[in-house]
């Protein structure tokens, strides 16, 4: 039976609570990071399942805009990991438990 | 058509999981790797051809291989399997995803609205019509994202850098 | 660096210019396929030595004598001489045993230099590789000797030399020993005169014994180095 | 360049100090010759030179045999240049007894140390070539000019590189005819094969971003270190053996002596460029006037030189080669020992590599041009 | 005359879809397979020969025979190496990751051959014909990275570890010319389309107007490669695909005179030889885009199409095999710093100075433009060049050493 846009939209939301579950329940920095970029594309999925279903596809708003984010995914999984530099180096651990302390 | 969504999705979910599940992290960025190519390959069903291209370029070939320095940087380099997997608040958070699933699903199965056919069987977008809308209604919004990408590198390389300065 | 690399373009140059020359120029491609094509040795090359025999017999025409000179000089000592006895056991001048262990030889050619008799000369051959490691390594005398026609086959001018050599030295003894019979002669020849003056004054019997005894003792002198020219050493 | 010989235990980022041995059958390495380098990522921190992997008791050995027999193993220290090993062993051994050595042994003795220099120069810059990378091409260059005059060592001597050639008193046989002329032909030669390596290799940006400022030795760390040879030169100190001693009828011969300014790799490899081209016009002088003769001096029947000690030392392709003897009035020398150049000048390699990569560490190894026969004897 | 040849497979194709018209499923395959197999085929008979070739060159180059041992020429040397390659032991270390070692040569292949599908082998005749065809032979070529890391990383040795992080930080460093070079390309000719960008260099007045000689030089002028920013574009794709495909200068991951065999340490038998496959596989596929983007792709004068493409493809391969027979090895920061701080503010240039190629040619017509570029163009980048290696202050700068010769 032919694809429709619910299949979408549910196959994203799946993937979108996948990487929301991932980003609570897990200890590990960069695994939080990983399930922050599966949300993300779950949502560019969203983005261009609504586009190609859309009304009118010809103004091709919906890969513009997923464009951007994945422009804008890119710059945060740099300065995530980064910034995962920086805490490993300072805190000497991985684990996010341990990552408590706000004084310096 | 309908085969190969349902093999996108199948592979996509799975990818999704694994790297969630696995308890070695090098493996659970790799299945994510996999979870980036089943995306693209939904991207390209859905006709957005330039999308999918961008998606194995940005994400599969440089974000993926960054995670993976990143895990070759900060742990020792076999990894140590002993640690602790799930954090402390872990029954909550299943508890909280679970309900926002449940909030997300349960109106779209009850609606399943039919009519949502698609006008795009005709019309197949080519990469320059994309560039030509790039560039005259939304050039100022291409500015500020090569703003923003230049901001984020040098962030990154003083957050990275300064750290060992201490 | 400019954009154009110079030095790298020119580096290639050179190599275009090797890999084009290859293919018609000799001095570029220098590979001698060795199963096919065997002669890769000059007639100077030394690798282990060989003894040298004249005539058809190996044994009479040996001219080694067993004196042992080259098994002191050799560095790594890897000549092993045994002398050789007739049937009453009495040593005669040539080896039973001449072994030569060709592990150990590092062919330096100091044997071939401290021979008296020119009986050990370096050979060309270089395939010597066989099966067993200790007996095969280990060349005994019928192995090692090899006719003077082989070894003029192998180092023609060094051969040639060699035999000049020893027809030097047999000519030499020759002379000498002329010389010495002349002498002998002559020395008789006075002792006759005087004997026969003396004679005619004194009794003429004790200067006949004297005289004959004299003559038989010179004659067995000459006759002497007549047997083995070899054995005369400078 | 970091400062120099800074030790670490813990590099910045945690990670501990990776301890790596290189060698003893490295490709890189000449030989059987092990380093164990300590790194700091590619850095090199420390490093321990380990030989001895080939030593076959040559000095000891030598004590149980007559002089004449110690000849051939002289060979076998460095087997790249057999003739000038020969030649250094016959000078000192000359010094013990009075032996007059005719003219002709002499110029003989002159091309055969000159054309061992252009062997073992060529091969070297191919094996440094090798270091850096270049899979062999300006190696196999080198070895082709290398064959010509193995060949002509080979009827000269009877052996390509095992050639116990000289005697106490001159040289072993004379030259076949038709050697002279051979030979000219390819000292002729040589001069289009140089001009072409250096084109080859000479400005090749890699080369020049890959060696130059690379283990760069001073003129007082070369002379403190006593680097003897084309090494010391490089660094700039004006000190060849052949114009010091004046040994054999080197002062014949009007030659000059390149020196470098640097001393880094790319100098040590131009000053042998430049060394080869010298070596050809001595070569060229030799030929043109060797003169008829005898070529053995009168040598005592048995060499029984009475009891002293002496150092005879000759300027071999890689530096100072000596030999220092002590007679007892046997036929046997009492003490042989050799002062081997790349031994001496393997001392600096520490020094020179701490501070820099791995890579770099694998080429200042082979522009200090060491053969292990000799190192370790 | 010209594409005759693409033109009879492109029937052989359709004749033989043709026949399964009655069941249309097996119809869709046979088209697949058409699509796919010839092509896979192809490549890897080129991987044969290029070995081959890369073995006589080489030895060719250094004075000596090569293999001449295995058929005339040697010419089966190829499948005696797979032969032997396939009887080796296939050694897996007991500590190493077994799924990843074995997944590393299969994720290197995947994208080799993919690569290879966006190739415009003749008119028509594309395996993957797709509009941003150039643009995907970019992100697949991506792929290889990972797949090196995934060997490094999987075979648990210290070597094949630093060998695996060099090569993956070569390939990132050097994706980002390589795209950049073809930017100032895809600007001119304005498409991603691969046969757009063949078309581009074929100047097509010239074709339409009937008499010989136009028709001939009109396939050849028109060339990215003959335009100012067209070779220096050139030359940095070049050198960056070197770099791309581990190539001679740069071949760091298996620099034998330092770290073993790099990431390829632990690997033995035919994961061994589909490694070796892959590699040469990809760097024919870069030197066909080179030769798409900078060397007028399948147009050649007579016979246009098929032959063309192939003949400028090996020949650039050869320049490859000759490159790796001369040049020794660039040491690992010098080799990133040669990428970013000077080809990558070259490459840029070179956009900008195609740009304003592109505009003196609406301007004054292209043979002004021409002569002007070659002039004014290539003089900028020449001076960036020299500006920017004394800014890195390279020794190749600092002239010629004199060595005084003393008494």
């Amino acid at each position: 039976m032919e694809i429709t846009l619910n299949h979408y939209l549910i196959l994203s939301a799946v993937l979108f609570t996948i990487g929301l579950i991932g980003a609570l329940t897990r200890r590990h920095i960069i695994i939080m990071l990983v399930c922050l970029e599966i949300m993300l594309n779950a949502a560019n999925l969203n983005l261009i399942a609504f586009w190609h279903f859309g009304p009118n596809p010809i103004l091709l708003h919906g890969p513009l805009f997923t464009l951007f984010t994945i422009a804008i995914a890119a710059t945060e999984a740099a300065l995530g990991l980064a910034l995962v530099l920086a805490i490993y180096r300072h805190f000497k651990t991985v684990d996010l438990e341990q990552v408590q302390d706000l004084k310096e | 058509m309908t085969v190969a969504f349902y093999i996108m999705a199948a592979i996509a979910v799975l990818g999704a999981v694994m790297a969630i599940a696995l308890r070695n992290v090098v493996h659970a960025v790799f299945s994510v790797l996999l979870f980036f190519s089943a995306l693209a390959g939904l991207f390209i069903l859905l006709l957005a051809e330039f999308i999918a291209v961008v998606q194995v370029l940005v994400y599969i070939g440089s974000v993926g291989i960054l995670m993976l320095f990143a895990i070759m940087l900060t742990t020792k380099v076999t990894g140590d399997p002993t640690r602790k997997l799930l954090s402390r608040g872990w029954a909550w958070g299943g508890l909280v995803s679970g309900a926002l699933l449940l909030a997300f699903l349960v109106p779209l199965i009850t609606q399943s609205k039919s009519e949502s056919n698609s006008q795009l069987s005709n019309f197949n977008p080519s990469v320059k019509d994309l560039g030509l809308t790039l560039m005259d209604p939304y050039f100022a919004s291409v500015g500020v994202i090569a703003l923003l990408l230049t901001a984020g590198l040098i962030a990154a390389v003083v957050a990275a850098s300064s750290a060992s300065g201490e | 660096m400019s954009l154009i690399a110079k030095g790298i373009l020119q580096g290639m140059a050179v190599t275009a210019k090797n890999f084009i020359q290859s293919y018609y120029k000799k001095e570029r491609l220098p590979t001698v396929e060795y199963p096919e094509e065997k002669s890769t040795v000059n007639q100077f090359t030394r690798n282990i030595p060989f003894l040298v025999y004249d005539g058809e017999d190996e044994i009479e025409g040996m001219r080694c004598t067993a004196c042992k000179l080259c098994e002191k000089a050799c560095p790594p000592q890897c000549i092993y001489i045994i002398k050789d006895t007739d049937e009453n056991d009495k040593p005669i001048k040539r080896p039973k045993v001449f072994d030569i262990d060709s592990s150990v030889c590092m062919s330096c050619q100091l044997c071939v230099e401290v021979c008296p008799f020119e009986s050990i000369r370096m050979d060309s051959e270089f395939e010597l590789s066989n099966e067993n490691r200790f007996e095969g390594l280990l060349i005994n005398r019928d192995e090692l000797l090899k006719s003077n026609e082989y070894y003029h086959e192998i180092h023609p001018i060094e051969a040639q030399e060699t035999d000049d050599r020893i027809a030097a030295k047999i000519a030499e003894a020759e002379t000498k020993k002329k010389a010495r019979e002349e002498k002998a002669r002559l020395a008789a020849e006075a002792k006759q005169a005087a004997a026969a003056m003396k004679a005619a004054e004194e009794a003429a019997a004790e200067t006949e014994t004297s005289a004959t005894e004299q003559a038989q003792q010179s004659e067995a002198k000459a006759e002497a180095p007549e047997d083995n020219p070899e054995t005369k050493n400078t | 360049m970091p400062a120099r010989g800074y030790h670490l235990s813990k590099d910045e980022l945690g990670a501990d100090i990776l301890e790596v041995a290189m060698g003893p059958h490295h490709p890189s390495t000449h030989g059987v010759f092990r380093m164990d380098l300590k790194l700091d990522g590619e850095t090199v921190v420390d490093l321990k030179p380990i030989f001895g992997y080939l030593h076959r008791n040559h000095e000891k050995l030598a004590e149980d045999i007559p002089y004449l027999g110690c000849m051939p193993f002289t060979d076998r220290l460095d087997y790249l240049c057999g003739m000038t090993n020969n030649w250094a062993f016959a000078l000192s051994a000359e010094q013990l007894i009075e032996i007059e050595i005719p003219e002709r042994a002499q110029y003989i003795r002159v091309i055969c140390a000159e054309l061992t220099r252009l062997i073992n120069h060529c091969l070297l810059v191919g094996f440094f070539i090798n270091d850096l990378g270049a899979l062999g091409t300006p190696l196999l260059y080198a070895l082709r000019e290398r064959e010509k005059i193995l060949d002509l060592f080979e009827t000269l001597s009877g052996a390509r590189m095992m050639v116990n050639y000289m005697r106490f008193g001159g040289v072993r046989c004379d030259l076949p005819d038709g050697w002279l002329q051979e030979c000219e032909r390819i000292v002729g030669r040589f001069p289009a094969f140089l001009d072409e390596y250096e084109t080859l290799l000479k400005d090749n940006e890699i080369v020049i971003t890959r060696s130059q400022n690379v283990g760069v030795l001073t003129q007082e760390e070369a002379t403190n270190f006593s680097i003897t040879g084309p090494m010391l030169r490089a660094s700039g100190v004006n000190y060849d053996i052949r114009k010091v001693d004046k040994y054999g009828i080197y002062d014949r011969f009007d030659f000059k002596v390149p020196i470098g300014a640097h001393g880094d790799c790319y100098d040590r490899f131009m000053v042998r460029m430049l060394e080869m081209r010298e070596s050809i016009k001595i070569l060229k002088q030799a030929i043109a006037d060797i003169p008829e003769g005898p070529i053995m001096g009168n040598e005592p029947r048995v060499f029984k030189p009475d009891p002293q000690e002496t150092y005879g030392r000759i300027e071999s392709p890689k530096g100072e080669l000596g030999f220092y003897l002590i007679a007892d009035g046997t036929t046997n020398p009492y003490r042989y020992k050799v002062r081997p150049p790349s031994f001496v000048n393997l001392t600096a390699l520490r020094h020179m590599c701490i501070g820099h990569k791995v890579a770099d560490a694998v080429i200042i190894l082979g522009s200090i041009d060491i053969v292990l026969g000799e190192v370790d004897r | 005359m010209n594409n005759f040849i693409d033109y009879k497979l492109i029937e052989l194709g359709q004749w033989t879809v043709g026949l399964f018209n009655d069941y249309p499923v097996v119809q869709i395959l046979v088209h697949l397979l058409l699509a796919t197999l010839p092509l896979t085929l192809v490549f890897m008979g080129a991987f044969g020969f290029s070995t081959w070739l890369e073995r006589k060159g080489l030895a060719r180059i250094q004075n000596r025979l090569g293999p001449n041992r295995v058929g005339i020429f040697g010419l089966l040397q190829p499948l005696a190496d797979g032969i032997k390659m396939l009887l080796k032991e296939d050694i897996v270390p007991d500590r190493s990751d077994k799924l990843f070692h074995f997944l590393a040569p299969v994720m290197l292949m995947v994208p080799a051959f993919i690569a290879v599908g966006f190739l415009p082998l003749g008119d028509g005749l594309m395996a993957l014909p797709m509009d941003s065809a150039i643009l995907f032979f970019f992100a697949v070529g991506s792929l290889n990275t990972i797949a090196v890391f995934m060997a490094g990383w999987s075979s648990r040795n210290k070597y094949s570890l630093l060998g695996g992080m060099r090569a993956v930080a070569q390939m990132i460093s050097y994706e980002i010319p390589l795209v950049l070079s073809a930017v100032a390309v895809i600007m001119f000719s304005g498409s991603l389309n691969a046969q757009e960008i063949v078309a581009s260099q074929q100047i097509q007045s010239w074709l339409a107007s009937g008499n010989l000689v136009k028709e001939f030089f009109g396939q050849i002028l028109g060339w990215h490669i003959f335009k100012p920013w067209g070779f220096a574009g050139f030359i940095f794709f070049f050198v960056a695909a070197l770099a791309e495909a581990n190539r001679s200068p740069f071949d760091l991951p298996e620099a034998d005179s330092e770290i073993i065999a790099g990431h390829l340490t632990e690997y033995s038998g035919f994961k061994y030889a589909i490694f070796f496959m892959a590699e040469y596989i990809s760097a024919f596929a870069i030197a066909g885009i080179a030769t798409t983007l900078f060397l007028g792709g399948w147009s050649g004068p007579v016979i246009a199409g098929l032959p063309w493409f192939i003949i400028k493809m090996f020949s650039l391969f050869a320049v490859m095999i000759w490159i790796r027979g001369t040049l020794p090895r660039l040491r690992v920061d010098q080799l990133m710093g040669y990428a970013w701080k000077f080809l990558l503010p070259l490459a840029i240039l070179n956009i900008f100075v195609a740009g304003f190629y592109y505009f003196a040619e609406q301007q004054f017509g292209s043979l002004a433009a021409f002569i002007g570029g070659w002039v004014i163009g290539f003089g900028i980048l020449q001076t960036a060049a020299k500006g920017l290696s004394r800014l890195n202050k390279s020794p190749t700068l600092d002239g010629k050493r004199v060595y005084q010769l003393v008494e």
